[in-house]
């Protein structure tokens, strides 16, 4: 990926430039290198200069639309590298009326899945200093030499689980589409915790969700969480206390969860963002398998036209509750 | 913390609240009145237009208030005063069942009825059915705001 | 016989049976109309109905209808009041069948070898069917 | 803080037998924002009034509570109250401490609880109460009456001649429905093309009646004072302007097709009207059996026609049209009676129901008024009649009484005998209920005058021997089994709801019972209404009834609909919902959901740093939004509310619902 990695980014940096600098726009979100090797962070370039910064590898897995809620108030058009979970992301603004079309390009990056550090870190046994990527397997360069691994176990979990790599929808796509991959085991954890008992179940949640210290970063980084002002921040009513105890926390995932029903894209951001590693994407995930369960499949952000579950019904609508 | 419960001088007495709405369960509620039916004193009914007003953060925070169970009652698909309202709850409360329930509530703290405004005798059973399925589940601690209790139970 | 109630045990026996309720009956006639055996019967079916809703146990014990009754089921299909009367007269056969000469036997009567040997389930339906 | 007034009311002891009362008001007191507590023996009387009144001055309330029956019964009672105190009547709220406590629950020390957390419930939400007012609205000048029949004209005439337009929009190529396939009306006998072709002609002639005929209600949107109405006036296939009714068209027509109106005992041409009375004296052409429709070939009726008036180009029409007020007058089908095998019809032509028995007295019916069998065409000599066929059956058909087949039975009884003189008419029957005016004398004729020998009994089996029909009864009275060896079997089948009813219900937005009859808004009080406000119903509908009980529901529904009508502006539903467009982010989903299309995106401008930032919002118009709230729950951030059922106010009622058990 190293060698291929510096050709890509010069054909990401040469198709953007023409625009940025042509001034068909006032700025293009792109990915430039972190703090750590292993960190791509958003890169706001607007200049020449910036675009060097530019950065496309394998660890770009911040999801770029979101930040056009805010740069579309103070700019008229806009650039945006978008991967496979980014461009459903602006379909999903696009949904909620967040962004108008013609204010927005978007460059597809067929997307080969973004890597774990974590995972890198434990399959090196050690802080890793440096990886190089050739077809498909992955050398980390660590103090006491290297090791091997096939790239696809060192994938993120949004990664793993990631049926359209291929964005849905930009005005240019830069690399060949990969297709749609073939994804089994995207509510395995969710078909495993309903298998549990009740008292099982909020166990697992209790603990998972005692540990949520209401930073909301996963609505931060949340493409369908697009409220000018949340529900938790609200006084008036209160919908919701600001002590981060049980009740609440429960309170808040599980409002933001019903939120997302029908809308969710699966992206995994939240999951991602989260500081303390809850596995929020499994609350979505549970409304995703129940929505295509009942009112028949639904790939959020796929298509904007096609009208979300809880938007419209049918008659003779299925329910979870006895009707007799 | 077990002297904030539901505590009353007979034992634990489950707190059902149920929100009814205004056009056919309300009325069947009306009517099992009229027709002196009896059901359990547990229960409580707060009116809404429609089902389709039920916001599921109201039955969160039923919960949150002590409340051992929850029951919504609308119109049965089709006789929706505003013709859609529960066709659109059918859909938003289903999913949000089945979330709680995925979250560790057991299926019958939370429950939607379609009771018409002629099924009084409908209204009363359901009632009834809630409250003893609850009484035999025992108090909900899950997300039960335990600040809330004990601040005011002392009022 | 009547229990404490003021209502006849015959009848409430038979109600236990049957599992249906003579009250339900608003004496359309219906069934005796289709009845095959209508000639053969002393009271006829819409009669048996009334006589249970009149509590005249007597006269239903010594009447020959309930024996009579072949369990056809064309009563019990046409009746608009979805009173099942083949299940009715069953259990008005049973009910006469077990007053009939009051209690038959109770643990008293049973030496403690008869106690031992007899089956405990056997005791037990003996006590419930004979012993009034 | 609020100032609230709390009022519980005895009922008498509806409410105090199982309330204790006093502890209710000592327990008001202290909920946040009481100032004032009191009770009286009947709030909702003159004298209770004026206490709520009086208190509200005296102690300058600003919120108001009562404690007393359903909402739904005195809300606006006490409404009225508040408001004749200068009092915005929305800020009061009623606790329904009668329907949902006393009447429920017999023990008092269970009860009185109870009735403390709905009244300190009911506290909760009017502190949060806002004054509001209901949107006045303006109202069409024209009724809709949807349905033909007697029930339809009559209501039209009087809307008509109160001076408002009328539309009646009838099924069927002609108006007239039920009435006009019977022979004779009970208890005068008096014929019933008599009575009811002059009506007929007069909503005809009439300026502000207007006849869609061979129409039906595609959709209705709206609400009271401006439904707006999509109507299907489907191809006649003659143009009604040019067609004189000569009836050529129909005299050479070559093909055939079973008549409705004769219910399918005779046949009737491929172009037809469907009786001789028929108006709009126009005929249609039936597709199905029409040669040319089917092959292209035939087209006598063109050829034949002096105006030229057919025309099988012409194409179904939608005509839209606004109306203030509905009548849904749509009446009534008879049970098919071939779901009693023991009974044999449909096995044995000689085996009719009442209507087809009727049909077959009319002078234009399918045996030309001469009372014959259908099998052999000879007059009959003994005649059943079986009442309650499939009425009064919970295990089989409808459990309720059709209550004119008793009267019809009676009628037909006695037209057999002056037709048929030496005919015998034996009448199997479990209760005659004849209650109306001179009914009873009427029935009573039949039995001593016209030799009807009525049995107290129902009919077991029939099924046919040589050249009749063995009837096996009996007579409950004295016990025996009776055998009749009839000619002709008469079923009084049950009446029951149309077949579309629940459609039509769910289209105009009004209910039905498990019968698919449509419900009333009250059964004593309100008979005529229904719970959509500006819907009216009348006869056979609503419920099995005879034409007099018909004819006056009709004149009922009418002067509701013209009550409505004569209204200069109306008033809207005052708890509708509202945009906070400051939080509104524009997703408009609550735009995608509104059943009545009130929610619209409007652009709006806010200050954003040094410049102004445009961006959509959602706007509710209040004269269109009916007060549902399903969009205040799809509405994420809550930014739109439902005034009246707001979010806080729901909050607060949960809060304090829980607090005391």
């Amino acid at each position: 990926m190293a060698e291929r990695n510096v050709e890509s980014v010069n054909k990401v940096r040469e198709a953007v430039s023409q625009d940025l600098l042509g001034g068909r726009i006032d700025l293009l979100l792109g990915w430039e290198k972190g703090h750590y090797w292993w960190q791509s962070r958003p890169l706001f370039a607007r200049s020449e200069a910036d675009l060097e910064k530019l950065a496309w590898d394998s660890f770009c897995a911040v999801n770029l639309s979101r930040y056009l809620l805010e740069e579309l108030k103070d700019h008229d058009k806009v650039g945006v590298l978008v991967k496979g979970c980014d461009a459903r992301a602006f379909n999903r603004l696009l949904q909620d009326n967040m962004v108008r079309r013609e204010q927005v390009i978007l460059y597809g990056l067929p997307c080969p899945g973004m890597l774990d550090y974590n995972r890198l870190v434990e399959k090196a046994g050690g802080a890793p200093l440096e990886i190089t990527e050739e077809n498909g397997r992955v050398i980390i360069k660590v103090g006491s030499g290297e090791q091997e691994a096939q790239r696809d176990d060192l994938l993120l979990d949004k990664c793993k689980d990631c049926r359209y790599p291929d964005p849905a929808v930009y005005d240019q796509l830069l690399f060949s589409p990969q297709g749609e991959k073939e994804v089994t085991e995207r509510f395995k954890t969710v078909e495993e915790l309903e298998e549990m008992s009740a008292e099982e179940r909020f166990g697992y949640w209790e603990k998972e969700l005692s540990r949520c210290l209401r930073c909301y970063a996963c609505r931060q980084a949340c493409p369908f969480c697009s409220c000018r002002e949340c529900f938790v921040e609200q006084e008036n009513p209160r919908w919701q206390g600001r002590a981060y105890q049980p009740s609440e926390n429960f309170m808040f995932h599980l409002v933001r969860a019903y939120h997302g029903t029908g809308r969710c894209i699966d992206c995994g951001e939240c999951e991602r963002s989260c500081p303390v590693d809850i596995p929020l994407q499994e609350l979505n995930r549970k409304l995703i398998k129940d929505i295509n369960e009942l009112y028949g499949d639904y790939e959020a952000g796929l298509d904007p036209e096609q009208e979300p579950p809880l938007l419209t019904y049918r008659p003779d609508d299925p329910a979870a509750f006895s009707e007799k | 913390m077990s002297a904030a419960l539901n505590e009353t001088a007979g034992g634990w007495e489950p707190l059902i609240v149920s929100f009814c709405c205004n056009w056919c369960s309300y009325a069947g509620g009306d009517l099992a009145g009229t027709s002196r039916m009896s059901y359990p004193v547990n229960v409580k009914v707060i009116r809404v237009p429609c089902s389709g007003r039920m916001n599921p953060m109201f039955v969160l925070r039923a919960f949150q208030r002590g409340a051992d169970g929850v029951l919504v009652a609308g119109c049965h698909p089709g006789d929706c005063h505003y013709t859609s309202g529960n066709y659109q709850s059918r859909r938003r409360l289903s999913a949000f069942k089945r979330l709680v329930e995925f979250a560790g509530f057991e299926p019958e703290r939370f429950e939607v009825r379609w009771i018409s405004s002629s099924e009084g005798d409908k209204f009363a059973e359901e009632m009834t059915s809630i409250t003893e399925k609850i009484k035999a589940l025992g108090p909900n601690r899950k997300m039960r705001d335990a600040r809330w209790q004990s601040v005011t139970s002392k009022v | 016989m009547t229990t404490e109630t003021g209502k006849s045990r015959l009848i409430e026996d038979m109600k236990m049976h049957s599992g249906q309720d003579p009250n339900g009956c608003y004496q359309c006639g219906k069934c005796s109309a289709a009845c095959p055996v209508s000639a053969a019967l002393d009271l006829k079916p819409h009669q048996v109905l009334r006589y249970l809703q009149m509590g005249l146990e007597n006269e239903l014990a010594e009447s020959k209808t309930p024996w009579v009754c072949a369990s056809c089921f064309t009563c019990a299909a046409r009746c608009p009041r979805d009173i099942d009367l083949a299940r009715v007269m069953e259990g008005l056969r049973l009910s006469i069948l077990r007053n009939r000469g009051g209690n038959k036997f109770g643990p008293a009567e049973l030496t403690p070898e008869q106690l031992e040997k007899l089956p405990q389930q056997a005791l037990v339906s003996g006590f419930r069917k004979y012993n009034k | 803080m609020p100032r609230t007034g709390v009022f519980i009311c005895h009922c008498g002891t509806n409410i105090a037998g199982t309330v204790d009362i006093d502890k209710t008001v000592e327990a008001s007191r202290n909920f946040p924002g009481v100032v004032h507590a009191d009770e009286y023996r009947y709030l909702c009387s003159e004298m209770g009034q004026d206490i709520i009144t009086k208190a509200i001055k005296e102690n300058d309330l600003d919120r108001v509570v009562v404690g007393t029956c359903s909402p739904r019964m005195h809300e606006n009672t006490f409404r009225k109250a508040a408001a004749e105190a200068g009092l915005n009547p929305y800020l009061l709220e009623v606790a329904n401490i009668r329907e949902h406590c006393s009447w429920v629950h017999k023990d008092m020390e269970e009860a009185t609880p109870k009735a403390i957390a709905l009244l300190r419930a009911a506290a909760a939400k009017a502190a949060l109460n806002e004054a509001l007012e209901a949107p006045r609205l303006d109202v069409e000048k024209r009724a809709l009456v949807i349905g033909g029949g007697i029930a339809g004209i009559q209501a039209a005439l009087d809307i008509a001649e109160a001076g408002y337009e009328v539309d009646i929009v009838e099924k069927d190529p002609s108006i007239g429905g039920r009435m006009a396939q019977l022979e004779k009306t009970f208890p005068t006998l008096d014929c019933s093309a008599c009575i009811l072709t002059p009506k007929m002609v007069e909503a005809a002639q009439h300026p502000n009646i207007n006849l869609l005929t061979y129409s039906e209600v595609d959709e209705v949107k709206g609400f009271v004072g401006q439904f707006d109405v999509k109507i299907r006036q489907k191809a006649r296939y003659v143009d009604p302007v040019k067609c004189t009714g000569c009836g050529i068209c129909w005299e050479k027509c070559p093909s055939k097709a079973p008549s409705e109106f004769e219910m399918g005992l005779s046949k009737r041409k491929s172009i037809y009207v469907p009786f001789a009375q028929a108006v709009p004296m126009v005929p249609v052409i039936d597709r199905d059996s029409c040669l040319y429709f089917r092959k292209g070939r035939c087209q006598i009726c063109e050829k034949e026609c002096p105006p030229q008036a057919i025309d099988y180009e012409q194409q179904d029409e939608i005509i839209e049209r606004r109306y203030g007020a509905i009548v849904v007058a749509t009446g009534f089908d008879q049970l098919d009676p071939t779901i009693y095998g023991e009974y044999g019809y449909g096995q044995h032509p000689d085996i009719l129901t009442g209507l087809e028995f009727e049909r077959i007295f009319n002078a234009s019916g399918p045996t030309g008024g001469k009372v014959v069998k259908l099998s052999d065409g000879k007059p009959p000599k003994k005649v059943v009649f079986i009442q309650c066929i499939g009425s009064r059956d919970k295990a089989r058909g409808m459990n309720y009484c059709s209550k004119i087949c008793c009267m019809y039975t009676a009628k037909q009884a006695i037209l057999l005998k002056e037709k048929v003189p030496d005919a015998k008419s034996y009448v199997f029957y479990i209760d005659v209920r004849t209650g109306g005016k001179g009914y009873e004398e009427f029935q009573r004729r039949a039995a001593e005058e016209h030799d009807v020998a009525y049995m107290r009994g129902q009919v077991g089996k029939i099924f046919p021997e040589d050249d009749h029909l063995v009837v096996r009864g009996i007579d409950s009275l004295t016990n025996r089994n009776i055998e009749i060896k009839a000619d002709m079997v008469v079923l009084a089948a049950a009446t029951v709801a149309r077949g579309d009813a629940p459609e039509l219900g769910r289209l105009v937005g009004i209910n039905s019972d498990s019968y698919h009859f449509f419900n009333e808004a009250h059964p004593k009080l309100k008979p005529v209404e229904t719970h959509t406000a500006g819907i009216f119903i009348a006869g056979a509908c609503q419920a099995p009834k005879d034409i007099p009980e018909t004819v006056s529901q009709a004149s009922a529904a009418a002067v509701k609909a013209i009550g409505l009508l004569s209204k200069e502006k109306l008033q809207g539903e005052a708890c509708t919902a509202e945009v906070i467009q400051s939080d509104c982010s524009g997703c408009l989903n609550c735009e995608a959901i509104c059943p009545y299309t009130a929610i619209t995106p409007v652009e709006i401008e806010e200050r954003y740093k040094d410049g102004v930032l445009k961006r959509t919002v959602a706007e509710v118009n209040p004269a269109l939004c009916q007060g549902c709230g399903s969009c205040a729950v799809t509405c994420r951030s809550g930014s739109i509310n439902l005034k009246g059922f707001s979010n806080d106010q729901i909050m607060a009622e949960v809060d304090a619902i829980c607090l005391q058990r």
